[in-house]
């Protein structure tokens, strides 16, 4: 019998998603209208619109280039945390990696003046490293991953202010500007701007995460690695069992989520975009937004590098907002419920194979009403 | 969940039609006016009580009066590129006077200015040095003596006859370093007159709010004998004055006379107010260029406002209140505060406006304890 | 009295997705009796008790207590009309006393809400007196034996004041000491008035302790008999379906040298303190199968954990087929010819969520035929090997080799691990309770791959709770008790019950290695 | 000396108040993530009673409504949690996390929409509450009692009152252990999980206003609460789900805390010169290495985390 076409998984992925992302939208909707109905409509469209709210052309390209610049870092800490969940566990602790990872290719950018390549790897290094730390308490002393993540996360902030204090402006809580300071730190941007409108900002960062995510997904699915990593997330036991190193497992797969954040981290810092703020006093959001673009993107890779680009558009869709009105943090408020709708995909793909199951069984009974009657 | 969903779609509509109905209200004014203004904030929000805040009720205020169109923009994060972004989302929108608090702007005006010839910018707060090398050709830009107040503020405060002085900045940007260092060299400078023992806490809250662990830092320092603290970094002050209320400690207020909103709720707590013409200065130079036709004057120039005049005291662009907003006594009489003024306008007293070395001192002992957080 | 009968369950019809898990089955308790419940694992038994008490709802029939209609829809009403449940994994909250476990749910209560234990706590002594079920009501559950974890359970349904008892195979995880302990409950409890519904799949049990007996097939209702009137064989035919052949045929082993030898191996335990395996030595040899019987939890899990690297010995040393293999990691172990059937399939044996191809590789997926020197694997030549297998072991999938293991039956399930440790020709195979849970074709099925590893010169170690199995599979016995080697046995020479002895630890011998 | 007590008292109240309210949510089965959003959410119910409530209430009924109010927002916010994760068994990670961020951005949404509807001007997202904040002090000397430090105490004491002698605590844990083991006797688990929720979302708003209170007169709520909520889960974890050792560390973590602050105090620490940083360090640290001895043997509730299917028993 062929298979129903709703009942594929990747179907189901996407449509479940595209229930988040439009109910998500609505209710937010629905809060504007409650705060200001005047605007409301234009608002939301705003959110949805981000880029295109700019009448020309040449700046539509030109900021579609900065949403990109800002997607590729949080499809790093979503592939990141995508990464570790196939195998089983709930890298929280991403947000800490990435913050790792900015401190250490800030520092070696601006205090050792290294290039960029450098500075990159160390960015993945840091990562890779704290998420081992993650790995080694969870597989020797059995630290619960999502405990120890959060409590690596608030260390690793604290030790990240305090280390690149020393690479601060001295006028501003703000580390110093990378491209006045240290341009050999600049990932190459091999022409990719002129795309965009020359946007400085775009660099090899964006095929870099895209290409990252499809190796990703080779990696889970093709490779014998992959298929040892998979295992021992499903059961660990099992992978023991069978004489898999299941402890080396799981602090590879960490490690290696952590060197996803990490580089995350390297792809956004070493465009110049932005700068650390040495006083921030919460763990960077981008690892949590990673959260959600991941399930929003279906666990799957191809899917993430969608959902990553589409947070950050709402996200800086809502800068654009009218401030007279509305307060840009609607777009932290949508993006907040549709990772809080993310939660109940499991139930709506449960709900979608029901009412599959009785429109088949409806079918059948038709069928079947109607062989008997040909029969008589 | 069917019938949340329908309840939510009923709600929806109805406040469409609403929306509908309201909407129609505005008529086109008269004429449209040949300038519209925006106001791209700095780090903060517009409600930060501090230069984001001020710039925002000046414009807002001036556009007001004069039916033009006004709109804030905030950009989504603190970086140029995103300031880039709101200063071309902007007058993409058709805004072509923007004004900029904050000097974290330079290199966003380099960037911006000479694409958009036909725009005015007016920056605030952002120096000759941040600007080294930019197009000026539509560019001004206001800064503010802000040591000079500090001074003023420092020198009453131990003329006034306290000893243990506090300092407590926000984030260390360079409006907020000069206020800090004025204050130092103008307690100094009261000290060294008087042979009095001064003693000068010095940090900052690296933020521009105020919180438990503010106050609690406030609190040791008033517990150990601080009398008086200059507040200067927008909410923070809520911290200070939360401390200093428990214990009838002092506070020195920030940019504008603070004691009107201090005292409201903390009688007789400030002192007095390290003030800048903010406000003024910003009203001044939109009306140069939109009632005057004066941009010519003042484009391409970095103006260093300070003090204008030795005699006229509200005229100037900093200083501390001339009224209530100060407890003047027979210590520092408003005479003693007209003397000090002229000494240096007249350049009889020089205060240092580098921020990048602590300042000289003779007879005070400052502690320089860092950041808070 | 004009009704006999305390609980009628008429025509019950229960649907699974997929399945029907009872169709139109009636159960006729009567007052006073002991009534077993009869049927292979899957015929339905214990949804039925689910449906008695309220855990499940039937769509079709109806339940009847003291002849009237009643409705259960949760357990609260199955408690209300009497009706107290022994699970077959207990539901006992381990860091709890065992006084809260009885408690729960009916707790005494003053004032605000505030437990009152002291009340409680004479009640259930005093019933644990009346019925000789003997337990200390300030252990914590975790502390205390299987046994008298089942105490509990029967003291949560006596506390209730209960009157129809369902035990669902309350035997399995009992020594044969413990199992008469609870059969002569059973009688006390009938004789107090009490009703029991006794659901089992071992025949001797029910033959001893019931009444009569109902007995179910693939969810349907195949007959009720008295237990006086019929045999096992009788009961087996009516389980089965067919004749079922108890004895395995087997001829003479041919011993050949040797392949395990064990010498005094010490394995700590996880759950307690002490070790679990104390000093342990044996030998198996080529064309022998070597059984470890014994009572639940005397350590034969932990010995076989040592023997396949699961866990690191304390001390002693194993050898496999002359090289000692003490220290090596299990993937060694692997490659150098050991396959383990192990106890709990869906804890070690299976990747539930992989694919069953998947799941048939676990074992050789490194090997160059499934994996490329880049490190990819060859899916088509796992496919291939895979199909293969399905068709020689016989393992029956909805959807081949792309099958999620989890959704295949447990027989099925079982086929393949032992297609995947029997297929990588082993010089050692170390099958732990191989045929747990399976019904009796796939038993039958396993026995019969047992054997033929054994005449084709391999070594077998069995590990089996199961007294029939013991008696009928090796051709040695060594027993365990309390992690040491009580007793050596020759399967045709020894009775079930001599080896109960000492399986209870009241004999024992000097085993040499 | 007394400032250091003082302070390590208040941040000790947030602490027991909020890691209780954990405690309550995983002995349920739930783990509770969105701590961290609770609070913003409760602190903004009492943030709002003291904006609109008279401030020349009597002490009592200020203290009582404000109490209420946050109590009522905090387990209204929790429900979100409640009703996603027992009844559409979804990912506790995920909605706590949700919720985190939902919560500040909310609570900054309302309390903008508020102040300009209010005052079209002000789009702040501040409010103020100097007066009504004096309700909640009494000055002993020099020392500042805040109602929350009793209040703290008596819920510690009824948290273990309730969890180890009613017969509510023994129910709600068995949810949280086996609760399977709790169906079978016919103790409603959704019910019970809801009741656990529910309290977290009680304790973390009282939390919340408690955290309000401590030190200032108005807040931003852009500002969230900086990582009280997820300081409070590390309380929770080093207390071992067990109120009266949720009390001690909160105390040795809200000493910490207050070091931070008040180290320029003590005339060796100020010498030692360490930046305050190190300080709030130090509890993440001290509790990661903690549960790195403890973990083996954790004590928390075997079902926590995991949806209770009833279908699947």
């Amino acid at each position: 019998m062929k298979k129903n076409f709703f009942r594929r998984e990747g179907v189901q992925s996407l449509l479940a998603s595209l229930i988040c992302i439009l109910l998500g939208l609505f209710i937010g909707y629905i809060v504007l209208l409650i705060i200001n109905p005047k605007g409301a409509f234009t608002a939301i469209m705003t959110v949805v619109k981000n880029f295109f709210t700019y009448s020309k052309p040449s700046a539509q390209a030109k900021y579609l280039g900065n949403t990109l610049v800002k997607s590729a870092p949080l499809l790093m800490c979503a592939l990141s945390i995508m990464f570790a969940y196939k195998v089983g566990l709930f890298n929280i602790g991403a947000s800490g990696q990435y913050c790792a990872g900015t401190c250490a290719c800030l520092y070696a950018a601006l205090k050792w003046h290294w290039p960029w390549l450098g500075c990159l790897a160390l960015a993945i290094l840091a990562g890779a490293a704290f998420g081992a730390v993650v790995g080694l308490l969870k597989s020797y002393c059995n630290v619960n991953e999502v405990i120890s993540g959060i409590m690596l996360n608030w260390i690793i902030l604290y030790g990240t202010n305090m280390l690149l204090t020393q690479v601060k402006e001295p006028t501003s809580p703000y580390t110093y500007p990378v491209r006045a300071e240290a341009p050999q730190a600049l990932l190459p941007t091999l022409g990719l701007g002129t795309i965009f409108n020359n946007n400085i900002y775009v660099t090899i960062a964006i095929p870099l995460a895209i290409i990252m995510a499809i190796a990703i997904m080779i990696i889970l699915d093709k490779t014998r690695f992959g298929y040892e990593l998979k295992a021992t997330g499903f059961n660990r036991s099992a992978a023991k069992y069978c004489g898999m190193a299941e402890k080396r497992n799981i602090i590879l797969t960490l490690a290696i989520s952590g060197a996803l954040a990490g580089m995350g981290a390297s792809l956004l810092y070493q465009t110049g975009f932005v700068q650390w703020e040495c006083t921030t006093s919460s763990v960077p959001a981008m690892g949590f937004n990673g959260i959600a673009a991941t399930f929003l993107g279906g666990l799957n890779p191809i899917g993430t590098i969608f959902s990553s680009y589409f947070i950050q558009h709402i996200t800086a869709g809502g800068a654009y907002v009218d401030k007279t009105m509305y307060c840009s943090q609607i777009s932290d408020l949508i993006s907040a419920l549709i990772i809080y709708l993310c939660g109940f995909v499991l139930f709506l793909k449960f709900a979608m194979n029901r009412i599959l199951d009785r429109w088949e069984e409806k079918k059948r009974l038709a069928q079947a009403s109607a062989e008997k009657g040909g029969n008589v | 969940m069917k019938k949340i969903f329908t309840v939510l779609l009923v709600l929806a509509i109805a406040f469409s039609a609403f929306a509908q109905a309201t909407s129609e209200a505005p008529a086109a004014a008269a004429a449209a006016p040949k300038y519209a203004v925006a106001m791209v904030t700095d780090y903060g929000d517009i409600t930060d009580e501090s230069f984001n805040q001020t710039t925002y009720e000046a414009c807002k205020a001036y556009c007001e009066a004069h039916g033009m169109k006004f709109n804030y923009f905030k950009p989504q994060g603190d970086s140029t590129a995103e300031r880039v972004a709101m200063m071309e989302k902007a007058i993409d929108e058709g805004f072509n006077i923007i004004v900029m608090p904050g000097y974290a702007f330079a290199d966003a005006i380099k960037e911006c200015a000479p694409q958009n010839k036909d725009v005015k910018f007016v920056a605030l707060d952002v120096s000759e040095y941040d600007l080294t090398g930019a197009d000026m050709s539509n560019v001004y830009s206001m800064v503010y003596q802000e040591e000079l107040a500090g001074f003023m503020a420092g020198y009453a405060a131990v003329k006034l006859g306290y000893t243990k002085l506090g300092y407590l900045g926000g984030m260390a940007v360079p409006a907020v370093v000069r206020y800090g260092y004025g204050f130092v060299q103008g307690a100094d400078k009261a000290a060294a007159e008087l042979k009095a023992d001064v003693q000068i806490n010095y940090v900052y809250g690296n933020q521009f709010f105020g919180d438990a662990d503010i106050t609690a830092y406030m609190d040791t320092w008033y517990a150990k004998g601080t009398q008086v603290v200059f507040a200067c970094g927008g909410g923070i002050y809520s911290s200070a004055t939360e401390a200093a209320a428990k214990v009838g400690g002092k506070v020195i207020g920030v940019d504008v006379d603070q004691s009107l909103t201090i005292n409201k709720n903390y009688p007789n707590m400030t002192v007095t107010s390290a003030m800048k013409g903010l406000y003024a200065s910003t009203i001044a130079t939109l009306k140069a260029i939109v009632e005057d036709d004066a941009w010519n004057t003042l484009v391409g120039k970095v103006a260093n406002l300070g003090l204008v005049s030795a005699t006229d005291l509200d005229a100037n662009f900093v200083g501390i209140p001339t009224g209530d907003g100060t407890q003047w006594s027979d210590s520092f009489t408003k005479a003693d505060y007209a003397a000090l003024v002229a000494d240096i306008f007249n350049g009889k007293i020089v205060v240092s406006a580098d921020t990048t070395v602590e300042p000289a001192v003779s007879a005070v002992k400052v502690q320089y304890l860092g950041n808070i957080k | 009295m004009d009704n006999t009968y305390a609980i009628e369950m008429l025509n019950i019809t229960k649907r699974f997705p997929g399945i029907i898990a009872n169709d139109n089955v009636s159960l006729q308790l009567r007052k006073g009796e002991i009534h077993a419940l009869l049927g292979e694992n899957g015929a339905g038994k214990s949804t039925l008790m689910s449906v008695l008490f309220g855990l499940y709802q039937a769509e079709e029939g109806i339940i009847k207590k003291d002849g009237v209609e009643v409705h259960i829809n949760d357990p609260n009403d199955a408690n209300a009309l009497g009706i107290g449940m022994v699970h077959q994994h207990f539901k006992l909250v381990e860091c709890f006393t065992v006084l809260d476990n009885i408690i729960m749910g009916v707790e005494p209560v003053g004032a605000l809400g505030i437990l009152q234990k002291r009340q409680a706590r004479e009640k259930v002594m005093a019933i644990s007196e009346k019925y000789g079920l003997h337990v200390d009501p300030d252990a914590l559950v975790r502390d205390i034996s299987v046994g008298m974890q089942q105490r509990t359970e029967i003291l949560k349904m006596l506390y209730r004041e209960n009157e129809i008892l369902i035990f669902d195979e309350p035997t399995a995880v009992l020594t044969p000491q413990e199992i008469e302990d609870l059969m002569q409950i059973m009688r006390n409890l009938v004789k107090e008035g009490k009703s029991i519904l006794f659901i089992s799949h071992k025949l001797a049990e029910i033959m001893a302790v019931s009444d009569r007996c109902t007995v179910l097939r693939k969810g349907k209702h195949v007959g009720t008999v008295d237990t006086n009137k019929t045999s096992m064989e009788e009961l087996s035919a009516m389980m089965v379906g067919r004749n079922v052949n108890f004895h395995v045929q087997k001829g003479p082993a041919k011993l050949g040298e040797v392949v395990l030898e064990v010498s005094g191996i010490t394995v700590a335990s996880k759950v307690h303190k002490n070790n679990a395996v104390k000093k342990v030595s044996f030998k198996v040899r080529r064309g022998e199968i070597v059984c470890i019987a014994g009572i639940d939890g005397n350590g034969q899990t932990e010995l076989v954990h040592g023997i396949t690297g699961l866990e690191p010995l304390v001390e002693g040393k194993i050898k496999l087929c002359g090289q000692d293999i003490s220290n090596a990691s299990i993937r060694q172990r692997n490659v150098k010819g050991m396959s383990h059937i192990p106890e709990d399939r869906h804890k070690h044996g299976l990747i539930l969520d992989y694919s069953l191809e998947d799941n048939l590789i676990l074992e050789t997926y490194f090997q160059p035929r499934f994996t490329s020197k880049a490190g990819f694997l060859k899916r088509d030549n796992i496919r291939d090997y895979s199909e293969k297998l399905i068709e020689q072991y016989d393992v029956r999938s909805s959807q081949g080799p792309a099958t999620r293991a989890r959704s295949m039956s447990g027989g099925n399930q079982q086929k393949a691990i032992v297609a995947r440790e029997i297929d990588k020709n082993p010089e050692l195979l170390v099958a732990v309770q191989p045929t747990r849970g399976l019904d009796v074709g796939a038993i039958e099925y396993i026995h019969h791959q047992l054997i033929a590893q054994r005449d084709d010169g391999k070594a077998v170690l069995l590990v089996s709770l199961e007294l029939d199995e013991v008696m009928d599979i090796p051709d040695r016995i060594l027993v365990m008790y309390e992690g040491e080697i009580v007793g050596q046995f020759d399967p045709k020479k020894t009775t079930e019950e001599e080896l109960g002895l000492y399986m209870a630890g009241a004999k024992r011998m000097e085993v040499k290695a | 000396m007394l400032l250091l007590i003082q302070y390590t008292l208040i941040f000790s109240s947030v602490l027991i108040l909020v890691a209780l309210g954990g405690c309550f949510s995983e002995h349920s089965g739930v783990i509770n993530l969105g701590l961290e959003g609770i609070m913003v959410m409760g602190g903004l119910g009492g943030a709002l009673a003291m904006r609109y409530l008279p401030p020349d209430l009597p002490a009592l009924a200020m203290i009582l409504v404000v109490l209420l109010c946050a109590i009522g927002l905090g387990a209204l916010y929790s429900s979100l949690l409640a009703i996603a994760c027992i009844n559409f068994k979804a990912d506790q990670t995920i909605v706590g996390t949700a919720l985190n961020i939902l919560g500040t951005a909310a609570a900054t949404v309302i309390v903008k929409a508020i102040n300009t509807a209010t005052n079209p001007n002000d789009v702040s997202s501040t409010i103020q509450y100097i007066r009504p904040k004096k309700s909640f002090i009494v000055n002993i000397g020099s020392f500042e009692f805040n109602w929350f430090m009793l209040i703290a105490l008596i819920a510690v004491v009824i948290a273990y009152i309730v969890l180890y002698k009613t017969r509510f605590g023994l129910r709600l844990m068995a949810c949280g252990e086996h609760p399977q083991a709790a169906d079978s006797v016919g103790i409603n688990v959704y019910k019970m999980r809801w009741y656990g929720v529910l309290i977290s979302g009680v304790f973390g708003g009282l939390g919340g206003i408690c955290y309000l209170l401590a030190g200032v007169s108005e807040w931003k709520f852009e500002n969230g609460v900086a990582g009280f909520g997820f300081l409070a889960l590390a309380v929770m974890i080093f207390g071992q789900w067990k109120p009266i050792r949720i009390a001690v560390s909160a105390l040795l973590f809200g000493a910490f805390r207050a070091l931070s602050n008040v180290y320029f105090g003590f005339e060796f620490l100020q010498s030692l010169n360490i930046p305050s940083t190190v300080y709030n360090m130090m509890p993440y640290i001290i509790s990661l290495v903690v549960l790195a001895f403890t973990s083996r043997h954790s004590m928390a509730p075997k079902a926590e985390g995991i949806p209770y299917d009833k279908s699947q028993r």
